[in-house]
């Protein structure tokens, strides 16, 4: 149980930020599937909940070169350097209030665990943790639209993305129910943001099931890289690039884009490392 | 100050006036004093503590009315006729009133007046009644009952729930004033000292069960939402 | 009217212009309060915090006093450990300061937290990972001791003192404090370090993280290396303090003096570590993460953050006052001395306002944007609160208990 | 006995040694920290049994199908319905806020009735007895005429009984808010003289040739076109987008050509010249090019030169040539052309219509694989003929007062006394989505008797006199044909997945109600009880499997024949409607922005939707403008500054964000904000850029052409 054994599964996200249109379904069904409040003003996005969030990314070039590109961004689910499951949030949290599933590879958030230090916050690089700075509040009626399958959180505490950790937890009772034990089929557990992408730019799936698409398309190397040993599951396609890869995150969120100018924007590189990155990545893998 | 002045300036103080009889006397009243009140708020407040504190933790409610699990039990054999899981594994807990009507009918069945309360004051109005449910965990809580009724080594009802299904009368329904809990969550013993494993509902029992059935706690999201 | 209260042979301000003083500080306490509860009652919306400042000014606060406060176990140390008997005049006062310290310490985290109620998970519900849940025990514990550490000085007040059993516990205490003192140093050097490791142990930004030896990142030693330099810096400060106020030199020059070499000997070396772990972060660390160090004092909207911000904290409040500390001149003449020892206690804030808030300022995703903070009246009335707090304890202190073995011998009363 | 200090010391020492023995402190301790975790502040759901419903969504004109998840007849979630012929399992952010909009705090609870400057509620009975209190003495007064309807659209069983009522009670006045649908419908009646409309292969065409039309904006049916947009890498299918300003279609198009808004037709009729000046178009279809061909053919290539085209639109001259080769040449499958400005739901030209469908036909794709197909109107709606009385001969023989909505407000307010008595709008809200919404909002003060059928306290409903409360989409039953430009034509049923929740109606059943108050022909037009038994028998063809299936799909291919094709509207160079104003004094163009996260129709933004929205499209509650650092600069006007904007209609403070992806000299003003309702989430949040346009009207068409304004902009 405690190391990533052949029986455990590693959902994982791809995410084809050239079919991404910013349209926001993805925000409104994380939302609504998770009970997440609205605020009257959420327009300060330091403190606006949106377990899922779009970012709009550009080239900063002068009209008419100007390019954008939006990247959706849930909690990466980091499995942590060398891949051991010590994601930077879960290896502060002082209370077990989250932890790393070595079944599921899912960074747990438990709100009544929570005492709000907001360690973990400090931590994740991604901005993926929010804290409930004010009571959740609904206008008259309005929360009885609220899903019993996510418990709502209390003030104080900390929530994100739980890869709607929900909707396995439900298919593994109808799996149950079937007389089997584990979840196979790709569509029995898909999370909703994945399911409501108009453009189909979300794949998710289990990242160590080989029938998997997204294994398919991410071709995740197993092994640790060479240069850096802190990093295990880099993809082996050369259009696909996770967030701030070098630090060792080993996040579970993928992102696939044919624009140079793209992929160079998921991580930090000094002058001339990108290109030989990206060389590197053509051509031995290209 | 260090050690050493101390003794110094108290030996000081000694030799002058005060012999050591009169500070032992003017010691014995005061201590004296103070170990009866000492003895007398002890008493007081841990006799309160462990007798009266759980009286006034704990509101005690009845049912709408009595229920018979026995009787039930025998007519419809087994529990699942009335707690089963449903379609897609979920679990439907509590029966409705519908599938309550599909034997019961606003003329009662037998002679009980639980029954004839519950024809009247809910058959012929067709209002769900309002169970106080003695397991109810709390709404962070994600109980798979399909995975413990069908998984791999299937539990019966009674290791969590006792034996509820042979009883009777339904006892009163507590609820702990501040958390608004079940007594049974917490475990009638106010320490929580359980002696069978039915006694105490709470996440540690379940970690105990798990790490001894399948050889770890399970991770937080194995059973929170 | 007070006059039984106080120790004997020693001259204090009349009780009613006392009064007036505690009744000002107090008045602060009370603002302070206010704001605690504003804190607990509507929640943490009232601060200036957000989800990209998820630590800022009370974490700060917190650091900073903490790292003040270890005046008291690196003197505590010297004295009982390493027997350097002169620091007896001194180590009452710091183990009263420390207490402050660590109790503000304390205060302001049951007010940070979003959930007050449940602050005993961390204990409780411990994950041992997390450098957070060592700073807790450590800090609980150490609070513990310096408690300990400061009744017996309590129990030495005139009246207390009558009653033979106080009296006779406060001498076995005494005797036994040694252990205590080792004991709180052992413990100061864990919390101290971990405090340093929670900023050193975020390999996910850039600019705290840290390599190190073992579980502990470098920041681990260096703050408690920095705590142990600087907290006599405090402890000197406030002791210059209370004698300004009080209009009387209370502890003698050898022992100050004393107390500034070792504390100068301690901030050079610091400083020298501080700087070569800012070399090696800045030419290895950083850009193997594919940052150079000038991304981190420079780039659109950085604020505050600039290289200033570096150079005053290691040169102007760490390399100076190490230098005016060790050599002879300067250290003995009260005017650098003082100079020195208030740069030292500035520094130490800043590098860990540094560790704490810049972290969260520098954006790590390309992406992003820098973010600053602006605190809100309910955080800084709170962060006072334990201030104005210490103030009324140290006078209290001051007033009833012998704190100084020296003030008598140094102030004689003449009475008239 | 004396009790002194130590008495007391023994008392708290005790007392404390006591209390902590007992189980007190333990679990107190526990349980405080298990009340934070039940706490009366956060809600708790109640559990029950899932259910799904599918329905159809009725926000927009996409007509999506949708899967309610349910909690014992609570619904939780709306997801996208998986295999629905339009949307297949995908859903946008608005459709998902439909369980917000049922419990939205601006809704109207009641029927409401105007007295003074305040409503109050009244019964159903009473509000249909007023109405027709107020109707007939109308029809007495022998003006029938005078009564006028603005609909959303005028598809669907709810929409065509409006519009039977209005018959029977003897007016042609009835309006549909300008939508893509109605403009597609004109251009084919223009190109073709059928009655037809227009619908696009986009998931089979080669390359797409937009003229600004946003494909993932909001054009069209949303998510039937992400799909399709989606699906271009995979089919080696290309977009090529013609806008002034980078919108989220251009990023995502494989080519970005920036063209002078306003100059889409001048560029389309350019190519069209240079495809007959090389003779590149298609022969098969040619034949069935009507007379005036030549006429126009000639008439294109000595107006419409490669060089004066780029004079006119600012695109090079190589870059047009280019096109037209691409366009026609393009090797995967058929090229098709589209337009319509983003959402296309304001301003309209049948000219710029026109004039990119004449290349449709120039390279032959109509009716064919990937091309655009010419679709009979789906009339699977066989009302009876209306019943009509002298009272409604008279009326129907005046005149319609304009052929669009805008046309219609700009008529009456210009006659001094009213040529409308009263007014219904249903699924509508001109006086926030209308061009120079404040003058209409003037006019419809105006109007003698208002009557709003509208969900929610909007604009417009503020200034009925009437208020009949109508559903949201989950609530409500109804039939929803696909459109805009769907090839696939599917008729949805929306049905109620939840019990109303307040005394709402159907607005369908609401008119049966109103017609069967009167006597007579009226209440004759209107034999059935309600809108479901009125659909059973007007559409009864599908109305078995509709009811049971939800969904039936009338047609998925193209037609086998060939429509005939008439230039004559193109041949004779109709004017392009030229913004009011003078540019010397406004300098810049306001152009509107559709933004997919902002819902631009009948109905506001949700909360969900607003929290989706950039902090630098609202702040707090200030609106911006897009302006490029170029233009910016020269003004002096910084990022994130306050700017005030003013245009002929009007002038709004708003804060300017720089975007590079703006053509200098233009700004851009998102749609759809400014709210004025009783709802803090949406609230005066930004300004309606709708304030600050001036309709032009089309010459011909008699359209509001519009695509913006002139405009000036200073420091605030």
């Amino acid at each position: 149980m405690k190391q990533n054994n052949k029986q455990a599964h590693k959902f994982g996200m791809v995410i084809d930020l050239d079919k991404c249109t910013g349209c926001g379904s993805c925000m409104v069904a994380c939302m609504s599937e998770n009970n997440v409040p609205v605020k009257e003003d959420e327009s300060d996005k330091k403190d606006s909940i949106t377990w899922m969030r779009v970012y709009k990314l550009n080239n900063n070039k002068p009209f008419p070169e100007t390019e954008i590109c939006y990247l959706p961004r849930p909690c990466q689910h980091c499995s942590g350097k060398g891949d051991h499951g010590h994601s930077p949030c879960v290896s502060v949290c002082p209370a077990t209030a989250t932890d790393y599933d070595y079944s599921t590879g899912i960074v747990s958030q438990i709100y009544t665990r929570c005492f709000g230090c907001r360690y973990c916050m400090g931590a994740c690089p991604y901005h993926a943790r929010y804290f409930n700075w004010w009571d959740p509040k609904w206008p008259d009626g309005m929360e009885s639209y609220l899903s019993p399958n996510v418990s709502p959180r209390m003030r104080g505490v900390v929530e994100k993305c739980s890869f709607c950790f929900h909707r396995y937890q439900l298919a593994k009772e109808q799996v149950y129910y079937d007389g089997e034990e584990r979840i196979e089929d790709e569509a029995a557990y898909q999370t909703a943001c994945t399911q409501a992408c108009p453009a189909g730019a979300i794949v998710f799936g289990d990242l160590n099931n080989p029938d998997h698409q997204v294994t398919q398309i991410v071709k995740p190397n197993p092994h640790p890289e060479h240069d850096n040993h802190d990093v295990v599951g880099k993809s082996r396609n050369p259009k696909v690039f996770r967030l701030l890869e070098r630090l060792g995150t080993n996040t579970k969120i993928y992102y696939m884009s044919e624009r140079k100018w793209v992929r160079k924007l998921g991580d930090n590189y000094l002058d001339g490392e990108w290109e030989k990155a990206d060389n590197h990545h053509g051509s031995s893998h290209g | 100050m260090n050690e050493i002045e101390k003794t110094e300036d108290c030996c000081g103080h000694g030799g002058e006036g005060c012999s050591d009889m009169e500070k032992k006397a003017r010691d014995d009243k005061g201590l004296g004093m103070g170990v009866i009140f000492f003895i007398v708020a002890f008493a007081v407040c841990f006799l309160s503590g462990w007798l009266v504190f759980p009286k006034l933790l704990y509101s005690s409610k009845e049912q709408p009315f009595n229920f018979d699990h026995a009787l039930h039990v025998s007519e419809m054999d087994g529990c699942d006729s009335c707690h089963y899981l449903r379609e897609d594994g979920t679990y439907n807990g509590i029966p409705t009133l519908e599938s309550c009507m599909e034997c019961h009918d606003v003329e009662p069945l037998g002679e009980t007046e639980d029954e004839a309360i519950f024809c009247e004051k809910y058959v012929a109005t067709e209002t769900e009644v309002p169970w106080l449910v003695y397991s109810r965990q709390p709404d962070c809580v994600f109980f798979s009952h399909a995975a413990h009724l069908n998984g791999k080594n299937p539990m019966d009802c009674v290791s969590c729930h006792g034996h509820i299904g042979e009883s009777e009368k339904c006892k009163p329904y507590e609820e702990n004033r501040i958390t608004g809990y079940s007594r049974d969550i917490w475990g009638k013993n106010i320490w929580g000292i359980k002696k069978n494993p039915w006694d105490r509902m709470k996440m540690d029992d379940c970690a105990e069960c798990h790490l001894e059935e399948t050889g770890h706690q399970g991770a937080c999201f194995q059973c929170h939402k | 009217m007070d006059s039984a209260l106080i120790p004997e042979g020693v001259k204090r301000c009349s009780f009613p212009k006392f009064f007036i003083g505690i009744a000002i500080v107090g008045a602060v306490v009370l603002w302070g309060v206010y704001g605690m509860l504003v804190c607990w009652l509507k929640g943490l919306n009232v601060t200036g915090m957000d989800d990209y400042y998820g630590f800022a000014l009370w974490i700060w606060a917190d650091l900073a006093v903490i790292a003040l406060g270890g005046g008291a176990f690196f003197t505590g140390l010297l004295k009982y450990i390493f027997k350097v008997d002169e620091l007896k005049n001194i180590i009452n006062f710091v183990v009263i300061l420390g207490f402050v310290c660590y109790a503000s310490a304390l205060l302001i985290l049951a007010i940070d937290i979003g959930q007050p109620l449940r602050g005993w998970f961390i204990f409780w519900h411990a994950n041992v990972h997390s450098m957070l849940t060592e700073v807790a025990f450590c800090l609980s514990c150490y609070f513990a001791v310096l408690t300990i550490e400061f009744i017996p000085n309590i129990l030495e007040n005139r009246q207390l003192d009558k009653v033979p059993f106080f009296h006779n516990l406060s001498h076995n205490m005494h005797g036994v404090m040694a252990i205590f003192a080792a004991t709180g140093a052992f413990l100061s050097f864990f919390h101290q370090g971990s405090l340093g490791g929670v900023a050193g142990v975020l390999y996910g930004r850039p600019f705290a993280y840290r390599e190190g030896l073992l579980v502990w990142p470098w920041t681990f030693f260096l703050f408690t290396w920095s705590a142990a330099a600087f907290g006599p810096c405090f402890s000197m400060v406030v002791l210059r303090i209370t004698e300004a106020v009080t209009k009387k030199k209370l502890v003698k020059d050898n022992v100050i003096h004393l107390l500034a070499k070792i504390s100068g000997w301690m901030i050079t070396t610091y400083i020298i570590a501080k700087i070569i772990d800012t070399i090696y972060w800045a030419t290895v660390t950083a850009p193997s993460m594919g940052l150079k160090m000038s991304f981190f004092f420079t780039g659109e909207g950085n604020g505050p953050y600039n290289y200033l911000i570096l150079i005053t904290e290691i040169f102007l409040c760490g390399v100076v006052p190490g230098l005016l500390l060790i050599v002879k001149s300067t250290r003995e003449n009260p005017t650098t001395r003082l100079i020195a020892i208030i740069l030292g206690a500035i520094g130490v804030s800043l590098n860990r306002w540094v560790m704490v808030l810049q972290v969260m300022a520098v954006p790590v995703m390309p992406f992003d944007k820098w973010a600053l903070y602006m605190p809100t009246w309910p955080e800084i009335a709170t962060t006072i609160l334990p201030v104005a707090g210490g103030i009324i304890v140290i006078s209290l202190a001051y007033r009833y208990l012998p704190v100084f073995p020296q003030e008598k011998e140094l102030n004689e009363v003449t009475v008239e | 006995m004396k009790v002194d200090r130590r008495s007391f010391l023994g008392l708290g020492l005790g007392a404390a040694a006591g209390v902590a023995l007992s189980p007190v402190g333990a679990k107190l301790t526990d349980d405080s920290s298990i009340w934070t975790q039940t706490w009366f502040l956060t809600p708790v759901p109640e559990d029950g049994e899932i259910t799904f419903e599918p329905s159809v969504c009725s926000l927009c004109p996409g007509k999506c199908g949708i899967n309610v998840r349910k909690i014992t007849n609570r619904p939780v979630k709306v997801d996208g319905l998986e295999g629905y012929p339009v949307n297949d399992g995908g859903i946008c952010l608005h459709g998902i806020s439909a369980i917000q909009y049922l419990y939205d705090p601006s809704r109207v609870k009641t029927p409401m009735k105007r007295n003074g400057d305040t409503f109050e509620s009244i019964s159903w009975e009473t509000a249909i007895s007023e109405i027709k209190q107020k109707l007939g003495d109308i029809r007495k007064s022998g003006s029938a005429s005078k009564l006028a309807c603005v609909s959303g659209d005028d598809k669907g069983s709810v929409a065509q009984l409006f519009q039977r009522f209005l018959s029977a009670f003897g007016s042609n006045n009835f309006y549909t808010m300008p939508n893509l649908e109605s403009a597609l419908a004109l251009t084919a009646q223009t190109m073709h003289g059928e009655d037809a409309t227009i619908a696009y292969d986009l998931e089979n065409a080669g390359m797409i040739l937009s003229f600004g039309a946003g494909l993932i904006e909001g054009w069209g049916s949303p998510v039937s076109c992400f799909k399709a947009n989606a699906s271009k890498k995979d089919r080696g299918s290309k977009l090529y987008q013609i806008e002034a300003r980078l919108s989220n279609t251009a990023a995502n198009a494989d080519k970005w050509i920036p063209v002078k808004p306003g100059t889409e037709a001048d560029l389309a009729l350019g190519i069209c010249a240079v495809i007959l000046k090389e003779k590149m178009f298609n022969a098969e279809y040619a034949q069935y090019f009507g007379g005036n061909f030549n006429k126009f053919a000639a008439m294109v290539q000595n107006k419409y030169s490669v060089a004066n085209v780029s004079q006119t639109t600012g695109v090079p001259e190589a870059e047009i040539a280019k096109l037209a080769n691409l366009f026609v040449k393009f090797n995967k499958s058929k090229s098709v052309a589209i337009c319509g400005r983003g959402k296309a739901n304001d301003a309209v030209s049948l000219k710029e219509f026109a004039a990119v469908h004449a290349l449709n036909c120039l390279v032959g794709n109509i009716n064919q694989k990937g091309g655009a197909w010419i679709l009979p109107q789906n009339e699977y709606l066989q009302f009876p003929d209306v019943v009509t009385d002298d009272a409604a001969d008279k009326g129907l023989s005046a005149k319609q007062i304009s052929t669009s909505a805008t046309g219609f407000f700009s008529k009456i307010k210009a006659t001094s006394k009213p040529d409308i008595e009263a007014l219904f709008v249903v699924n509508a809200n001109p006086c926030h989505n209308l061009h120079d919404a404040k003058y209409i909002t003037d006019v419809v003060k105006q109007v003698p008797f208002v009557v709003s059928f509208s969900s929610f306290m909007d604009e417009t409903a503020k200034q009925a006199d009437l208020i009949l409360p109508s559903h949201t989409c989950l609530e409500m039953m109804q039939d929803l044909p696909s459109g805009s430009g769907v090839t696939r034509q599917v008729v949805g049923l929306s049905k109620p997945v939840v019990d109303p929740v307040f005394d709402t109606k159907n607005p369908g059943d609401a008119i049966i109600e109103l017609a069967k108050s009167f006597e007579g022909s009226i209440a004759e037009s209107f034999p059935w009880d309600d809108l479901e038994g009125c659909l059973s028998e007007v559409a009864s063809d599908i109305w078995d499997t509709l009811s049971e299936d939800g969904h039936v799909v009338v047609s998925d291919k193209a037609p086998g024949s060939l429509p005939s094709v008439d230039f004559s509207f193109l041949a004779e160079n109709p004017a392009t409607a030229a913004l009011a104003g003078d540019n010397n004094e406004y300098p810049l163009i306001l152009i509107p922005i559709d933004n997919m996260r902002v819902a631009p129709g009948a109905q506001a933004s949700s909360a969900f939707a607003v929290k989706t929205v950039a902090d630098t499209v609202i702040k707090g509650k200030d609106g911006f403008i897009e302006i490029n650092p170029a233009t910016a600069k020269n003004m002096g006007i910084k990022d994130g500054s306050e700017v005030k904007v003013t245009t002929p209609s009007g002038s709004v403070v708003v804060r300017a964000t720089y975007f590079h992806g703006i053509m200098p000299g233009y700004i851009g003003m998102v749609q759809g904000l400014g709210h004025d309702m009783n709802n803090m989430y949406v609230a005066d949040k930004g300004v309606n850029v709708n304030e600050l346009i001036t309709p032009v009207f089309e010459t011909g068409s008699g359209l509001d052409a519009a695509f913006g304004s002139v405009a000036k902009i200073s420091k605030a």
